[in-house]
């Protein structure tokens, strides 16, 4: 076989990631490909999450005593760490939500309230895009439903791309807000970004991007992008679970309405009215998720530590490589880009009429964890007539699976089917 | 292995030749879906009194669930509400029992093909395929039920 | 000294919490009386999130494989502790949060997006209370800008009891919710739920209880609280961060609309619109705070294996004792009842014309930690003619804290004052 | 004692005594508040040209914020804006050094008094009290400017 180029000492890695030695299935090792769903956290990570607890837990910007101040700093510190690895102008435009979900509601909502030239109402249009995560797609339909505003979209080409062929036509005048995914939790599509916001700002529209997929996998700098608002999640890029973060340009941030009202993000309070601390805070109500703002922290140094670029060339080369050798499975059909190109490591197939619960289940039998179902994007899987419940099974990799994975995942599972499932049922059928 | 358990050739055949599969005229119909992986089904349901006349059904899904809506035609067609409903309760039994109740003589006489199922039962994800229909069933039984009675009243 | 009845053995228990170890000052062993800002976490849920990450770390209600199995159990396995740990009817009324400002906004946002009879707009009215902490006045505020709805609150009484004087003029026919705290964070009084929710039901309000600072305190019941919501926060109660609770009724959860849009939430999603999955799931947008929920059940599981009742009057006791120590002081005030009588146990005080900052510098250098301020609850320290940056400080204990804290804290803290900020300042000017 | 070097004499003293205190007339009026304690001051500045004509203020907080208004005051008053601005500068770099800057003979000759706050750049939450009024004195020094600015070419 080709030898791959560019790869990450996978097997070093693999040590970081205590739960890659979980045993499953009578013996078998756990080989954990559903990095699009979440990743798997570092002992980096988990450390900082224990010291946060067991030495310096307060809350933050409250007191005066020796641990408000150390957990307050360390909290912050973590905006300073995040604001670094997108390359953020200032560290105050970023902000800690729970979750990508939340970043997204909350430009949503902050549009909706927001005076002129802001304003989502019924005279304005807001554009998403068919390859869209729910959670980029219900935010918006909620606030065309609330607002009267038009909700449009980029459908999808058949080899798995954003169709812009209409561009002028969905992005107009009349359109608000445009928000689209970096990366596509399903097909892996990398997507056309320049020309996207060169057309958003010829209209005066703002640009929200979400890049869920992409924070674990390439470098992300929120300057280069060109785009009003970024927002991400940190389980999904070694982090842990409850952390979100949305980048936005610091005049937006002042322009815009809270969202949440709550402790943290006020100056000061009167039952009559409030007024509000300036941005970041002014977007985080309540005790915010500190110990996971500084858990974040921890997995961003981590993955600064391997470098975001190295990252990005080992999942390129196995990526590459797993195409190639899913393709010559029989029957196999992957769903989005069949090349390497502007791609990322997220892989979604269906084989044959085989349904992906039951092919999802003979995987587990061997250790592999991968994704079935309409893994929260049932518009791509109707955009390719694969019934919803019948959409594919995607394998994602993250660099700590990678390496070896494609090799043995796709080897395993092309064995499997031949031997087991296909033997068993296929043949049979 | 255990997924021979599961994959039981009784499920594979239920889900190759399905019974009473198709939509035919009923007292009632609902369309159930399991959210987390889009398992789908509509189904009637047509009452003689207290008589199950026919059961009748379109759905996609996996082997599992639709293999289950095809072993729920077998069980209640033709049976008293009653008698059905025990045969319910029993299934329910076993598919929650995750992994743990190993089918007696005595259930098997009840579930007949149903207790292929048994092995489904380890694996939670898969309890809400293989319930799909049953609980499709039920609430289609007790629409059909309802709706009797207001015609009855009305 | 009279001897205190009822105490737990809290040597015993400070074991279980590793920061109670920490040394800071040159050496003085930290005394924690900040519980009112945030808890402490025992070992055994700092050992849950480590359990979790190490070996069962997934994506919920997703997958098909062993992890993603396991996660699920776990984190729905929290959702059946925290439904026991409040005698909930049913385990689907139990909606996990990032915390209880969001629980709290999350009710605002569901009654302003309503259909009626719930709808909250211009004709109707919003009662909540003078000693609400910012996260019950906030979202209000906003709620009522927002659709025109006139807010309304109850008064305090000079001992920091709520003024139910009035209640037929403050909850009338055009109310359609009551909020209001169950135990102030700032002076501790327990308000009388049975009144106001006997009026809010002869004139048809629903009744959102802020259980913040009753959760961890005493045992908790719903149904027996009679509300159609409970709000709390996994954080004041031996939990992680990033966590928190909206508990409600389970034919207002079906009626009323979702409030953020995202993945977990739907039940199908067509890019022309969506349906939305049942209560819990339809409040839960996006990847919960899968970790954080495991962690807040552990700590349910641990506050349950001491006794809620055994916690509530242990420190009841102590605060009793730490009433009457702390009124020794000479020129100490404290705001809120005088008495143990319906109040819990925190306890806010002002020290002359000393500025609460410097009190709380002076007490930090010995170890003990409290809060000064406004404590979020800034119109509480308006209405008792307290400067805004001039609150007072709150001493707050939590079990672990008890037994021999108020002995040494009120000790340390009168001799303190006595010796070295009154000798320095104090006498000087 | 630690707390000896954040509690100087110096500071209590211009706590008890603060000079200039009181609002006069000014050119620019600004309201900033420590949102996380609630520390406030409503300052205005008189400039003459470049020249710090007056520095007037009424506030409330601690100790620290109150006496760092009033050293300010000291400061300021009279000097040219360029070398004010090079005092609160020096004095930001002490306020953020956490601790590890020990004032020399020559920051002495600059800060004065406000060296006396070296102690409470060791305590963060307390920096931004001994910072309060020095923002809030360079924000009501632009909005000055502009105002002159935008009455020259009017
Ligand atoms: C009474 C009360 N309500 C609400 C809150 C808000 O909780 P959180 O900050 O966790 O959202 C707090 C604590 O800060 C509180 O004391
Ligand atoms: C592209 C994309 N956007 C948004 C999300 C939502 O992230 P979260 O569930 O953490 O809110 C996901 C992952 O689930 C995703 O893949």
């Amino acid at each position: 076989m080709t030898p791959l180029h560019g790869l990450l000492d996978t097997e070093a890695i693999r040590k970081d990631f205590p739960i890659l030695d979980r045993v499953v299935h009578d013996g078998k090792k756990i080989v954990y490909l559903d990095n699009a769903a979440t990743s798997q956290k570092p002992r980096q990570v988990l450390d900082a999450l224990n010291a946060y607890y067991e030495r310096h837990n307060a809350n933050v910007h409250r007191g005066v005593h020796v641990l408000a101040e150390e957990a307050t700093a360390l909290y912050e510190g973590a905006r300073d760490k995040v604001a670094a690895f997108i390359n953020a102008p200032s560290r105050d435009e970023v902000i800690f939500t729970k979750n990508a979900s939340e970043s997204l509601n909350l430009v949503a909502n902050m549009l909706g309230w927001a005076d002129e030239p802001y304003r989502v109402d019924r005279e304005t249009e807001i554009v998403i895009t068919e390859m869209e995560h729910h959670s980029n797609i219900v935010p918006w339909q909620l606030l065309s439903q609330r607002t009267g505003a038009k909700l449009k979209w980029f459908g999808l080409t058949d080899d798995g791309r954003l169709d812009l062929s209409d561009i002028e036509q969905v992005i107009t005048e009349k359109t608000k807000i445009v928000s689209f995914t970096l990366v596509s939790n399903i097909m892996g599509t990398i997507n056309p970004v320049d020309a996207i916001v060169r057309r958003a700002q010829d209209v005066g529209a703002l640009v929200l991007i979400d890049a869920s997929q992409a924070a674990p996998h390439m470098p992300l700098d929120v300057q280069a992008l060109g785009a009003d608002f970024v927002a991400f999640t940190g389980h999904k890029m070694c982090g842990p679970t409850g952390i979100g973060v949305l980048w936005g340009r610091q005049e937006l941030l002042e322009d815009l309405p809270p969202f949440l009202g709550g402790g943290e993000m006020i100056e000061t309070v009167s039952m009559h009215s409030s007024t509000y601390a300036p941005a970041p805070h002014k977007f985080e109500a309540g005790t915010p998720p500190i110990a996971q703002a500084v858990g974040l922290g921890a997995a961003v140094d981590y993955l600064s530590a391997i470098g975001m670029d190295k990252i990005e060339a080992h999942e390129h080369a196995i990526t590459e490589y797993a195409v190639k050798r899913l393709l010559e499975v029989p029957d196999l059909r992957i769903i989005g880009p069949m090349t390497a190109e502007d791609r990322g490591a997220a892989i979604s197939f269906v084989l044959g009429d085989i349904h992906p619960h039951d092919v999802g289940q003979v995987l587990d039998e061997q250790g592999i964890a991968v994704r079935v179902g309409h893994h929260c994007a049932r518009p791509v899987c109707l955009r390719y007539g694969i019934p919803a419940d019948h959409a594919g099974v995607v394998l994602s990799v993250l660099h700590p699976r990678g390496g070896r994975r494609p090799r043995r995942g796709a080897g395993a599972r092309t064995e499997l089917f031949r031997l087991s499932w296909a033997q068993r049922v296929r043949a049979d059928w | 292995m255990k997924l021979d358990s599961m994959y039981q050739e009784v499920i594979l055949d239920h889900y190759k030749h399905p019974h009473g599969r198709g939509l035919r005229d009923g007292d009632a119909e609902v369309h159930h879906v399991n959210p987390t992986c889009g398992d789908e089904i509509t189904l009637r349901v047509k009452l003689d009194g207290s008589k199950i006349v026919d059961v009748s059904y379109e759905g996609q899904g996996c082997s599992i669930s639709q293999a289950s809506a095809s072993v729920l035609n077998d069980l209640v067609v033709g049976r008293e509400l009653e008698d059905a409903l025990k045969v319910q309760e029993v299934f329910l039994e076993l598919m929650q029992s995750k992994g743990k109740v190993e089918p007696d003589d005595a259930m098997e006489e009840v579930l007949e093909d149903a207790v292929a199922f048994a092995g489904v039962s380890k694996y939670p994800a898969r309890v809400k395929c293989a319930l799909l229909s049953w609980m499709a069933w039920k609430d289609a039984t007790s629409q059909a039920l309802a709706n009797g009675t207001a015609r009855e009243t009305a």
